[in-house]
């Protein structure tokens, strides 16, 4: 059988798997498919985010007055966290681009530690604090009052978006962290990133779904 | 054989920049504009997500064929919502506006 | 909107389909739409039939004589023939254009109840029908009309979705729970005529079936006058607006914290966000059950909900009761 | 062309069936021909468990009160008949099984693009597969296969919950599967291939690809919600709250019609290599064809509404969905032009796969033409929610996707197992189902119209003679479907050795032995022609044109 068509052991470094002809057509094709993936996630949020445009539509007082009971300064806080952990993932990124393995560990700890942190604000102060105002649907939810069924489902759409969301966002920590174990056993010092990229594209997105759910959740129908 | 590197610099200025944003639809949801209030919220959300896609998600620097699948993802996005409000738009007008007449009494009241 | 006119071309057609005896070739035409859908339904098969008939011989012309004669045997190139992909893309396109147009302008002129139809009310409840007459006489999974009246059903689910089917009217709407969707028929014959829950809604869906009997005026008369005789729906409704406490608000001279009822019904109502609802059932039906989603300009939204503590058909009584006060008012500037 | 590879006897050549043995060998396999054949015995164990339901579905239906079961039963045999015979069996079929063999082999390549996904994507339609029989066994669901809410989330106590997390999990095969083919489409084609000369099953499954990726993850998150409501007694279809029972219709039909698309495309490809395989000639306008595929992908989107036409829908909305649904008609029937235009002139023969190609254009233009009734909105309000509708997606469905998936799997067996099927037995089981399935279903179509409702375990008697017709038909349909079984088993052990190409045709995957090695090509092949160059051979062809 003819071996000059398949790459022999030399040039076939360990990271290229055996079904791509190069390491090009490998990193494009990983990068492809994770924004083919975030398609997917785009339209599996924007199943919730229709649902909620039409009972927005419908039920726009019961909407403002359910969004007048969320605290808007933690929104607000865990919007600015997000985004400092987009910047540290992005610079981790880079520094795996340059192949500084060190710069790599410490911005994607610095990632992990600002999702725990977005996790815990959204866990502690918000979901706890939401479930003692009664407000947290099927497990007594009660907020007598004129929008009461619309405040309900609104609250309904707050913890099923949040909820997808925050599941998101423990997947990316998980995802962080055996990146780092990777990273410290040197899989990405020879300039094959591809991986830390792809996680990046994937963390990024989740900050993008956040960006929307902020102003869709804590600011509709402004707070005057 | 590195992808595009982007400088540190421009890693965060669009930090700040996305920062600022979000201050600002926060501090403009306390402003009472009546309807623009839902618009500049996602005016606002929109730009933010153009600044993170473009620098962060390096779009701005990727083959087209990227840019044309996330396009492809809003639309179809743009799609579910659009012909879904078609129908919750439009179901109560009714299709003859004009008023309701009496019906003419039943044949048993006549008599 | 009528361009064109659907009764006229498709009756010939409908002529021609032979009437075989006991072997129903379409269900029977009972109502005053059901000749035009007929029509509509006959030009449709003719286009199956056709465009199948083509396919069919010119697949079976080929397979016998471009048959495979010799084991390598050559067939010559496929030339790419652009006017005649040309052809067999806008001629369906064109084909389909004219249906669409024919069927929707049928479609919205049967989806208009006429003004001074007779009103009946449909309470859909797991797998049976309760059908109200106004004049009182309450009926379980079957409906008496009269001939030649146009009836409008107005219909609302306790609990699934169901739908009401009538095959001899051709006519059918999902029933849906909190909400009143309604269908308009004209019977123009007599007789007995099935009607069917067409939306699954559960283990009885197949048992949830009835009769509508097509009476002549008198004998719908007379089966009306020896109905069961209890309270109109006006009078049931005029009970429950005092027992609930809603004439406290809603006082007839406006003086009151709700608005007046009295000549509401029919009329648009302007909502405190500018947009105009016209006020009909479904109007009052969403006021009674979510007052407060709809705000009403100059009245402050303090209107209890009654969800759940009215049943469907007290819900209609109401309404019934509310109508009669826009029929008094016109009838007392009438005079 | 690349030069023919020497051809060792299979038995003693290493091959993707003997490069490995042992359970793990096929339980723990990256390589997409193994996983093709996974997917081909799970599948088919579904189709068979759907299938039995509908023969007793049928035979029930003998008599007007109800012959066999309980109307309970009833409505669960219908449900699990739906559901498994749409999620677990139609959606995975084509793409799963002959997409997953066929699409590295078409475009030259050694594997898909993501191995390692592909036999996740598989463990995951376990998953689904064996919540699904779960919760059949454990005492079925009686919700439709559209679980249309409020009855699915709060009315019915039926086991809703294992089978919606059942079809949410098996929802996800699709995803990573079309996600799997859209990249190895876009980034490993073999040199020289490019998007016009590649096969029009290729386009095929990108188009369905597009649509799993777009479609699969908007009804995954309703049943979801489904599945939550039920548990926490409360939800945004709850009508208790001013929940729209019709959001749920729209975000359920948003997937479910284009996923209509996604069982039938597939079917078009196949029927498109079978045409132009035994009629020895270039598919008749290549492009027009192409892009239909991609059309279909996208208008498919724009038209569910027509499922709601009777449901409450404004008509104003329902009038911009009929006009969508008839457009969407225009793509069908090109393809189905072009199909009998390659026929013109070209020597065609008749074995099993070209029957099950020619039935399924002449069912398949069936089916599509009576779907018109159902995109007119006048029409529509008779005949919605009656047989016509059954018989309707009966005849795009086993008409069509059923007919194409059985002719790809008898046109690319000798490529798959190696070993040939006897043909006239095949022939002989395509005639019976042809003839099996007119029976059945053409009488639903008129008592459809004389509106006979579905879903209905009693029906007035007036309807019997035409049920007891279709029941006939069931029973021929139920035999046809064993008769491969048989002789494709037997095949396998029994049959005789398939060369490399027995029908002479003209794909990249005939290019190699068959059985094929693991890594499909030795040398990758480098592609000079245009997809189907049946016509006279290169030297002739510039002779004629010269």
């Amino acid at each position: 059988m003819a071996e000059a068509a398949i790459p022999r052991a030399a040039e076939h470094p360990p990271y290229l798997a055996h079904h791509f002809s190069d390491i090009e057509q490998q990193n494009e094709a990983g990068t492809l498919g994770m924004w083919v993936f975030l398609v997917t996630e785009i339209m599996f949020f924007g199943g919730l985010f229709a649902g909620y445009t039409i009972y927005r539509y419908l039920y726009l007082p019961g909407f403002e007055a359910g969004s007048r009971l969320l605290e808007v300064q933690f929104g607000a806080i865990n919007t600015a966290v997000l985004i400092g952990s987009s910047l540290t993932m992005a610079l981790a990124v880079r520094s795996a681009q340059l192949g500084r393995r060190k710069a790599l560990i410490g911005f994607l700890v610095l990632t992990i530690l600002l999702g725990l942190v977005f996790l815990g604000v959204k866990f502690n102060f918000e979901w706890i604090h939401d479930y003692h105002e009664h407000l947290v649907p099927g497990m007594g939810f009660s907020h007598p009052g004129p929008h009461e069924p619309a405040i309900q489902l609104f609250f309904c759409f707050y913890f099923f978006m949040t909820g997808l969301h925050a599941l998101h966002m423990i997947v990316g920590v998980g995802i962080m962290a055996v990146l780092i174990a990777m990273a410290a056993r040197g899989k990405f010092d020879g300039g094959h990133y591809s991986p830390i990229e792809v996680s990046g594209l994937y963390w990024h997105f989740v900050d993008i779904v956040w960006i929307f759910l902020f102003p869709l959740l804590y600011l509709v129908g402004g707070r005057y | 054989m590195t992808g595009h590197v982007v400088p540190v610099r421009v890693y965060v200025g669009i930090f700040l920049a996305l920062l600022v944003l979000t201050g600002l639809t926060t501090g403009v949801a306390f402003v009472d504009l009546g309807p623009w209030n839902t618009v500049a919220a996602l005016a606002i959300a929109g730009v933010k997500m153009m600044l993170v896609a473009l620098f962060f998600m390096h779009l701005r620097w990727s083959s087209s064929l990227t840019r044309i699948v996330v396009l492809a993802g809003f639309f179809w996005l743009a799609i579910l919502i659009a012909f879904t409000l078609t129908d919750v738009g439009t179901r109560y007008w009714s299709p003859t506006p004009q008023g309701w007449t009496a019906p003419t009494p039943a044949p048993a009241a006549q008599r | 909107m009528e361009l064109l006119n659907p009764n006229a071309i498709g009756g010939l057609l409908a002529q021609a389909v032979p009437r075989w005896p006991g072997f129903p070739l379409h269900p029977v035409r009972a109502s005053t739409i059901a000749e035009g859908v007929d029509d509509l339904h006959f030009f449709l098969t003719a286009i199956t039939l056709f465009f199948t008939f083509i396919i069919f011989t010119v697949i079976f012309y080929f397979m016998v004589r471009y048959r495979r004669r010799s084991a390598d045997e050559q067939p010559p190139e496929t030339i790419t023939n652009m006017a005649l992909e040309l052809t067999w893309t806008l001629v369906p396109t064109a084909l389909c254009v004219v249906v669409f147009v024919w069927s929707s302008s049928l479609y919205f002129q049967n989806s208009r109840a006429p003004n001074a139809s007779m009103e009946i009310f449909v309470i859909g409840k797991q797998w049976m029908w309760h059908l109200q007459h106004p004049e009182g006489v309450r009926e379980i999974d079957e409906l008496h009309v009269p001939v030649g009246v146009p009836v409008k059903l107005t219909m609302t689910s306790q609990d699934v979705i169901h739908d009401f089917y009538v095959p001899a009217f051709r006519v059918k709407k999902d029933v849906l729970p909190g909400r009143y969707t309604s269908i308009w028929f004209q019977a123009t014959r007599t007789g007995r005529f099935h009607f069917f829950c067409t939306q699954y809604c559960g283990t009885g869906h197949a048992v949830m079936i009835g009769w509508v009997y097509v009476m002549t005026p008198d004998d719908y008369a007379a089966w009306l006058a020896g109905g069961t005789r209890g309270e109109t729906m006006t009078q049931a409704g005029e009970r429950l607006f005092h027992q609930y406490g809603c004439v406290t608000c809603h006082v007839a001279e406006g003086s009151g914290r709700g608005p007046s009822l009295v000549g509401q019904f029919g009329k648009p109502q302007k909502l405190r966000d500018g947009e105009t609802l016209l006020v009909d059932e479904a109007f009052l039906r969403r006021a009674i059950t979510q007052p407060n989603s709809m705000p009403i300009p100059n009245y402050a939204p303090v209107m209890p909900s009654f969800q759940g503590q009215l049943s469907e058909e007290q819900i209609l009584q109401l309404i019934a009761y509310v109508k009669s006060l826009a029929q008094e008012e016109r009838k007392g500037t009438g005079q | 062309m690349s030069a023919a590879v020497a051809e060792a006897p299979a038995a003693t050549r290493v091959h993707y069936l003997n490069a490995d043995y042992g359970v793990k060998s096929w339980l723990l396999t990256t390589d997409h021909k193994r996983i093709a054949l996974l997917y081909l015995g799970t599948i088919t164990l579904m189709f068979f468990v759907g299938g039995t339901m509908a023969v007793i579905m049928r035979m029930h239906l003998i008599d007007p009160a109800g012959a066999l079961v309980q109307p309970a039963t009833y409505n669960k045999l219908f449900t699990m008949h739906g559901i498994i015979m749409i999620f677990f069996f139609l959606i995975p079929s084509i793409p799963a099984v002959l997409g997953n063999f066929l699409v590295p082999m078409m475009i030259g390549a050694r594997d898909l693009a993501f191995p390692r996904i592909n036999l996740l994507s598989w463990y995951i339609f376990i998953v689904g597969a064996s919540l699904a029989l779960y919760s059949l066994v454990a005492g079925g669901v009686d919700t439709g296969w559209t679980f249309y809410t409020p009855y699915s989330s709060t009315y019915s106590n039926t086991h809703v919950i294992p089978m919606a997390l059942g079809v949410f999990i098996a929802g996800f095969t699709s995803i990573l599967t079309g996600l799997n083919f859209i990249v190895t489409i876009h980034k490993m084609r073999a040199p020289g291939l490019t998007w016009f000369r590649m096969p029009l099953f290729l386009w095929a499954m990108y188009a369905t690809s597009l649509i799993m990726i777009l479609g699969t993850p908007v009804v995954a998150i309703t049943i979801f919600l489904v599945g939550l409501e039920r548990l926490l007694r409360v939800g945004i279809f709850d009508p208790a709250l001013g929940g729209d029972p019709l959001l749920f219709q729209h975000l359920f039909w948003f997937y479910s019609h284009p996923a209509v698309y996604i069982m039938i495309l597939p079917g078009m490809g196949v029927v498109s290599e079978l045409v132009t395989c035994f009629s020895r000639k270039k598919i008749f306008g290549y492009s027009f064809v192409a892009f239909s595929s991609m059309a279909i992908a996208v208008i498919s989107f724009l038209v569910w509404g027509h499922h709601m036409f009777v449901s409450g829908q404004s008509i104003y909305a329902g009038l911009i969905f009929s006009l969508l649904s008839f457009l969407v008609g225009i793509p069908y029937a090109i393809k189905v032009f072009n199909w009998t235009a390659t026929l013109h002139q070209g020597s065609i023969s008749y074995e099993a796969p070209m029957l099950y190609a020619l039935g399924f254009i002449g069912l398949f233009t069936m089916g599509g033409l009576t779907g018109l009734f159902l995109a007119s909105l006048a029409t529509d309000v008779h005949l919605n929610g009656t047989y016509f509708i059954v018989a309707h997606f009966h005849y795009i469905m086993v008409g069509g996707a059923v007919m194409a998936y059985m002719g790809g799997i008898h046109f690319w067996w000798p490529k798959i197992t190696g070993r040939l099927y006897p043909d006239l037995w095949a022939r002989l089981a395509a005639a019976i189902i042809f003839i099996g399935f007119n029976l059945t279903f053409f009488p639903q179509f008129m008592l459809g119209y004389l509106g006979m409702p579905r879903r209905y375990a009693t029906y007035p008697a007036e309807f019997q003679v035409l049920n007891v017709m279709s029941s006939a038909g069931a029973t021929i349909l139920g035999i046809g479907y064993l008769i491969p079984l048989v002789y494709l088993f037997w095949s396998m052990r029994y049959g005789p050795i398939a060369p490399p190409n027995p029908w002479r045709a003209k794909g990249l995957e005939w290019q190699t032995p068959s059985p094929p090695p693991t890594q499909n090509f030795d040398v990758t092949p480098v592609v000079t022609e245009e997809a189907y160059s049946y016509g006279p051979p290169e030297a002739a062809r510039e002779a004629a044109h010269g």
